[in-house]
């Protein structure tokens, strides 16, 4: 008799623990620990309330926690700098209840729905990553939330007809444009392709593919590899005896660090490299120095750009402005995440309520010039108006060479 | 604690003041069925306790051949991946090509199907191994089908994955999980005082002895790993149409398998109400850590596997029934005993080594 | 011709890094029946050294892998005395799943401490030399190989040779009837796991200059030293780099000769080389250290 | 009569060593045979290879007019040939009775019946056995309780479940105290006269084999090395060279690893 006291009250135990799972963790789980000091919001007329589900662990924590700072800073600014978002008469404080979705998709799909149906969240930002953007938006879409977002560019996910999901930073497939444009000019005629087999890097591949095309360059060859990979010795000697003027490539970081140092090993020496994620990082020019030199790289934004706006003013000024607030300067992915923020709140402002359809129409109807670009959606929710950057490292500095509105060093071409 | 019919099976020993748990469990599921019906519940709940229902769905899946017959899978996720795609692939035919899209229902269903037609071809193939071998066969298979879903892009998309339509009725979700949960748990249940539960457990005690009675191990072993592989494959098929979007690295993750091992375990091997309590916990656990830890979480994670493992081989039920299968009576195990909470080596007290090798 | 030599010595290059990464893990599986999960991650604890010797003092991590060694030796102990001690003997499963646990431990404390960012060491001993035009021998990789066959003689005179070495092999081969003719067999796995754990923190060593540094690079590199172990013989030192090497090979070949997805089939090979070599042949191609008979209970 | 077990020229080796060399064994219907030998000498891997534990490497074994020299375990058993093991091999946390209900005829279920619980068909007739077997007032006692020769008889009791027509019983009175043991004796005539069970007995206690069986093979070396009646065998001057030869020493190479603890005290000696 005594065990069946003992397995009731192992019973009830469960009880508890799966409704305190599903009830009680709600209020338990606190909003993941942003910098951002607590700002008083009683001064303002109302409030808007956005959320946001972010990596502060896991894969993309350091992603994350970029897109985090990037997004505080626009609170910051609207509430202590530019009083309040203007809605109507009223000015309105912003506040954004942030989530830590692990860099996990289900916690990531969860974190969107607690937010939308517990805090109700009169709009969303989105988290970092394709992945975990194409899950979360179809969330937002199915309970008719608007999420705005920029770092998540891959093109499959505004193929899916969604109403609701906006993108300030230029889409995957359009990452090379710029640098392919500035190659063409020089005369280059042929041309291979290394991508990692995921999303992202299967997106701006396939946008390089077309825009290369388009230039009439060749492409000789387009080869793929597996994520965590330890070698790419073979894809460089192919390409090697296919002799190309410039070579494509990228997925990761340490892809990056592979390709130049497989390239340096085999004396494979196209004349251009553009290597997708990594040369803008400054870490990576600092530990290849000399490999990585003349090596070009896509950028969606540099402090160096010549971009101006009415908010936060020009390039350089958000960029001080940022460094300022979290002692060190923005990534591109910062600055994509305050440009999300600040695309919507133009858009409040000027549809003149928080209503989800008439800022739909607003975010729509969008013409804007802000120091991180111009910004106009088209009917996908691209933003097709700011071109990709291109930069390129030269002596051991990150220099923006395209497009020609934006360049502050001339293109070195064939590189070293 | 009195027993009905003698012989009532091999199960009714293991388990626990049967009534009492049984009054418990029915209690448990009614409050989660009645739960969503009294208003206030959000989809955000409903989606925290589908994917409960999901892990511990795929624990009870896992326990059916770890710890049942014995056989531990390393890969058991790679059959939820497999489920979620097949699904995947049926429905968004429709936005790929000229052909029409299966509709929801037949497509999740022969997702499953087909997770249960490969598990019972490689379950053939890798059931012949034995212990750790068979762990890293499967472990292999699970990366080795990842893998040759990216390899296979124009069915699969490759690595980009493919996107269903939304279609996100949280509370549709939620009771059909519930109900299959519910159905697993029932079913585990009563297949351990059947013939065949009675004939699993002979197979994880003495695999050898069990083929010459008359049992087909091979058969039952392959059978109910199928059918693990199906029932989970079920849950990745509910899982893709819920998440709307598939591609490998998302479809097939280590850590549902992870998950499946380290609730079971915690809730204690080869028990019926072992994965459900295990997993259970687990998952709240875990949330509670995430929330508390944020950085330091993989830590006390692995610190708590860790203790799990060396101080806790019974798991949960084993707290309240020591007779729930041990660890340590898997695997090569077979002159290792736990007496109380200590492990001893050589035979039973007036006992006789059981054979080995 | 160059094509196919150049594929010659990207394979033998590849299998030369695999060599090393791999006999930690597989002699430690040969003598002491422990699946080292946590491989990885003491590869990754390794690299981190030698990141830290490369950028702090400018130690290339050539030079800093003997001291490398002896740290992750000493590293090596003290896991083997507080807990693998405990689980050497016990079911599979149980030791299994210890070192997974160790593997995230390791993981998050390396996380906690460097952050999540790659790093990368810097060795004088890159580039490569140009035989022909369209033939080159990678420098580092050279050197890696060079290594990695050094310490694989070097092992085999140990095991074959020395007293300890005996012992060693005397365990992994039966332990009570090594335990009767007198050998203390927790001396023999203390020293066995701490010798391997030194050689995988050389294996991260000599790999930081090739392969970005991170918390959490290791859970492919186990993988990797499973499959090889798997194909070659458990804790078959001589098996260790036949199976490298066969590993390697099959896939400079598979990624140069198959177009567009030449890499990716190359990684889905090794695999299906694991679960085939399992299922048709479990004691491996080499002889091992250790008898398996895989397919009885 | 044709014989219901016959086996000819059966060879098994492990590695480089021969353990069962050519043997030719055969058992008739409703026969006792019994086989005994020296330790080593390859008993039970013949008995593994008869019940199809051990693939062959050569020969032939027919059961009732079947070739099973392919058959899988279970086939075997289904066919009616049942076997129990020199280290005992019953279910220690299950109770007697339940030890029983898992070894009943299991060719003969259909898919329904796998799914459900034990009839009482099948409980009636592990109740008689256990009350035939003497073991009637321990059904309900875990089966790991039992004493050694407790569980010789409860695995003899599991064996003749599936109501076979061969039994092969490996040691049968090892560790088994000698009142003990005559009741098993006792036990074994009479399912062999009431029901016609054939058995073939691999024993160490010489006097047990011929008080029951008209017949015995002695085997040494992996291959026959005599046959005849009891008598006539222990009489054999190469049987006596070939057991005094190689004294009784329980550890020395029994071609099964890993002794029973009771296995020494038994008597080996002719």
């Amino acid at each position: 008799m005594r065990r069946s006291v003992r397995a009731f009250v192992l019973l009830l135990l469960l009880v508890t623990a799966t409704t305190a799972c599903g009830e009680g963790s709600v209020e338990d789980a606190a909003p993941a620990a942003g910098e951002a000091a607590p700002v008083d919001l009683s001064a303002f007329d109302g409030t808007v309330r956005i959320g946001a589900a972010l990596s502060e662990t896991g894969k993309f924590a350091v992603e994350g926690r970029d897109s985090r700072q990037g997004y505080n800073t626009w609170v910051r600014w609207v509430n202590e700098e530019y009083g309040g978002i203007r809605i109507g008469e009223g000015r309105y404080g912003a506040e954004i209840v942030y989530y830590d979705d692990e860099s996990d998709a289900d916690t990531a799909a969860n974190l969107i729905q607690r937010l939308i149906d517990e805090d109700r969240v009169d709009f969303l930002l989105g988290p970092y990553s394709s992945g975990l953007t194409t899950g979360t938006s179809a969330i937002a879409e199915a309970n008719n939330v608007i999420m705005v977002e920029g770092n998540g560019t891959s093109d499959t996910m505004f193929e899916r007809g969604f109403r609701n999901l906006f993108l300030v930073a230029t889409v995957a497939s359009d990452y090379t444009k710029s640098a392919v444009e500035a190659l063409a000019a020089r005369g280059v005629r042929t041309a291979v392709i290394a991508h990692e087999d995921t999303t992202f890097p299967t997106s701006v591949a396939e946008g390089a593919r077309r825009h290369l095309e388009a230039n009439g360059i060749e492409v000789l060859a387009i080869e793929k590899y597996p994520k965590d990979i330890q070698d790419v010795s073979a894809i460089m000697t192919k390409f090697r005896n296919l002799g190309p003027d410039v070579f494509l490539g990228g997925g990761h970081y340490n892809d990056a660090v592979l390709f130049v140092n497989a390239a340096d090993e085999l004396g494979f020496e196209p004349d251009a490299m553009l290597i997708t994620v990594g040369p803008s990082n400054p870490r990576l020019v600092e530990q290849l120095d000399d490999d990585v030199e003349g090596v070009l790289g896509p950028t969606q934004w540099e402090a160096t750009m010549a971009y101006e706006g009415d908010w936060f003013g020009s390039a350089a000024d958000y960029a001080a402005y940022y460094r300022r607030l979290w002692g060190e300067p923005p990534v591109y992915q910062a600055a994509s995440a305050t440009a999300s923020a600040l695309a919507l709140h133009l858009a409040i402002e000027a549809a003149g309520s928080t209503d989800t359809d008439a800022v739909r129409q607003a975010l729509r109807a969008l013409r804007a010039d802000t120091f991180y670009g111009p910004i106009a959606f088209d009917e996908r929710g691209v933003n097709t108006a700011k071109p990709m950057g291109t930069i390129q490292v030269q002596d051991g500095e990150i220099l923006v060479v395209a497009p020609d509105a934006a360049a502050v060093a001339a293109l070195v071409y064939p590189r070293g | 604690m009195s027993r009905a019919a003698p012989g009532a099976g091999a199960v009714a020993r293991r388990w626990p003041a049967g009534r009492a748990v049984g009054v418990g469990a029915l209690i448990v599921l009614v409050v989660l069925a009645v739960l969503p019906l009294l208003g206030g519940t959000s989809n955000a709940t409903l989606l925290t306790l589908t994917l409960m229902l999901t892990s511990i769905g795929v624990a009870i899946n896992w326990n059916l051949t770890g710890g049942f017959t014995g056989y531990v899978d390393f890969g058991h996720a790679v059959w939820f991946g497999i489920g979620a795609y097949a699904t995947a692939i049926l429905i968004s035919l429709q936005s790929n090509g000229p052909q029409v899209g299966w509709p929801p229902v037949p497509a999740i269903l022969v997702g499953a199907l087909v997770a249960g037609f490969l598990a019972a071809i490689i379950g053939r193939a890798t059931m012949r191994l034995k212990g750790p071998y068979f762990s890293i066969a499967m472990l292999g298979t699970f990366v080795a089908l990842r893998e040759i879903v990216r390899v296979w892009s124009p069915l699969t998309g490759g690595g980009v994955g493919l996107t269903l339509p939304p279609y996100l009725n949280r509370m549709l979700f939620y009771y059909v999980e519930l109900a299959l949960v519910a159905a697993l748990v029932v079913g585990t249940w009563w297949l351990r005082r059947t013939r065949f539960g009675a004939a699993l457990m002979a197979i994880r005690e003495d695999e050898v002895g069990a083929e010459t009675r008359g049992i087909d191990t091979t058969l039952l072993k392959t059978a109910v790993f199928s059918f693990a592989g199906l029932s989970t494959g079920l849950f990745g098929a509910l899982w893709a149409y819920q998440n709307t979007f598939v591609d490998p690295d998302i479809a097939f993750v280590e850590v549902r398998t992870i998950d499946a091992v380290m609730g079971t375990m915690l809730g204690g091997l080869g028990t019926v109400a072992g994965p459900v309590l295990g997993a259970a916990a687990l998952y709240w656990v875990r949330e509670l850590l995430w929330t508390h830890l944020l950085d330091a979480h993989l830590l006390a994670q692995g610190v708590l596997l860790i203790v799990i493992v060396l101080f806790v081989p019974r798991g949960l039920v084993g707290l309240v029934d020591r007779r729930g299968t041990s660890l340590f009576e898997l695997w090569g195990w077979k002159g290792w005993r736990l007496e109380g909470r200590r492990l001893h080596r050589g035979p039973a007290a007036g006992g006789e080594a059981e054979a080995a090798s | 011709m160059s094509y196919f030599a150049q594929a010659l010595i990207n394979g033998i290059a590849l299998g030369g890094m695999y060599t090393i990464l791999v006999l930690g893990f597989s002699i430690i599986w040969g003598v002491m029946g422990v699946i080292n999960l946590a491989h990885g991650e003491f590869v990754m604890v390794g690299a981190y050294l030698a990141w830290m010797a490369s950028d702090f003092w400018d130690v290339d991590p050539f030079v800093s892998a003997p001291a490398v060694f002896a740290v992750m030796l000493l590293f090596g102990y003290l896991v083997q005395r507080v807990l693998v001690n405990r689980i050497i003997d016990r079911p599979a499963l149980v030791s299994l799943l210890v070192m997974f646990g160790i593997s995230i431990i390791l993981q998050s404390v390396m996380k906690v401490t460097f952050s999540a960012d790659f790093r990368l060491a810097n060795t004088d001993l890159d580039g490569a030399w140009r035989l022909t035009d369209r033939l080159t021998v990678p420098v580092t990789r050279f050197w890696v190989l060079v290594v990695a066959v050094g310490v694989t003689a070097g092992l085999n005179l140990f095991l074959g040779r020395s007293r300890l070495g005996k012992s060693i092999r005397a365990a992994a081969q039966n332990r009570e009837a090594a335990r009767i003719v007198g050998v203390d067999i927790r001396k023999v796995y203390a020293v066995t796991f701490a010798l391997c754990i030194g050689l995988t923190g050389v294996a991260g060593a000599l790999i930081s200059p090739l392969l970005a540094v991170q918390p959490f690079q290791g859970p492919p590199l186990t993988l990797k030293a499973f499959a090889i172990t798997a194909m070659a013989g458990l804790g078959s030192v001589r098996g260790a780099l036949g199976g490298a090497m066969v590993l390697g090979l099959v896939e400079a070949m598979l990624a140069l000769y198959v177009d567009r997805i030449g890499t990716n089939l190359a990684v889905v090979a090794s695999f299906v080389l694991l679960v085939a070599a399992l299922v048709l042949r479990p004691q491996g191609i080499f002889k091992g250290l250790r008898h398996v008979d895989a397919t009885s209970t | 009569m044709t014989a219901l077990l016959e086996a000819r020229g059966v060879v098994k080796r492990f590695g480089g060593l021969t353990a069962v060399d050519g043997v030719d064994i055969s058992v008739g219907a409703g026969e006792m045979v019994g086989l005994i030998g020296p330790n080593g000498s390859g008993k039970t891997t013949l008995f593994d290879c008869l019940s199809r534990v051990l693939d062959i490497d050569g020969g032939l074994i027919e059961f009732d007019g079947t070739d099973i020299g392919r058959h899988r375990p279970h086939d075997v058993a289904r066919l009616g040939m049942s076997r129990t093991f020199q280290l005992i091999r019953v279910y220690r946390d299950l109770s007697v009775a339940e030890n029983m209900h898992l070894s009943i005829q299991w060719g003969s279920l259909g898919v329904p019946q796998l799914f459900a619980r034990t009839d009482a068909a099948a409980r009636r007739r592990a109740d008689e056995l256990l009350d035939f077997l003497l073991l009637g007032r321990l059904r309900h006692e875990r089966a790991g309780n039992l004493s050694g020769g407790q569980r010789r008889l409860l695995e003899i009791g599991m064996s003749l479940m599936s109501e076979p027509r061969l039994v092969l019983l490996d040691e049968a009175t090892s560790g088994v105290n000698p009142t003990l043991a005559a009741d098993i004796a006792d036990r074994l005539r009479a399912v062999n006269s009431e029901r016609q069970v054939a058995f073939l007995l691999v024993e160490h206690n010489v006097q047990f084999v011929a008080d029951l069986c008209e017949r015995v093979v002695v085997l040494d070396q992996g291959a026959v090395l005599a046959e005849g009646t009891p008598g006539e065998v222990t009489q054999d001057p190469a049987v006596i060279e070939a057991y005094f030869g190689d004294p009784g020493d329980d550890t020395a190479g029994d071609d099964r690893v890993g002794n029973s603890p009771a296995g020494a005290g038994d008597g080996t000696a002719p």
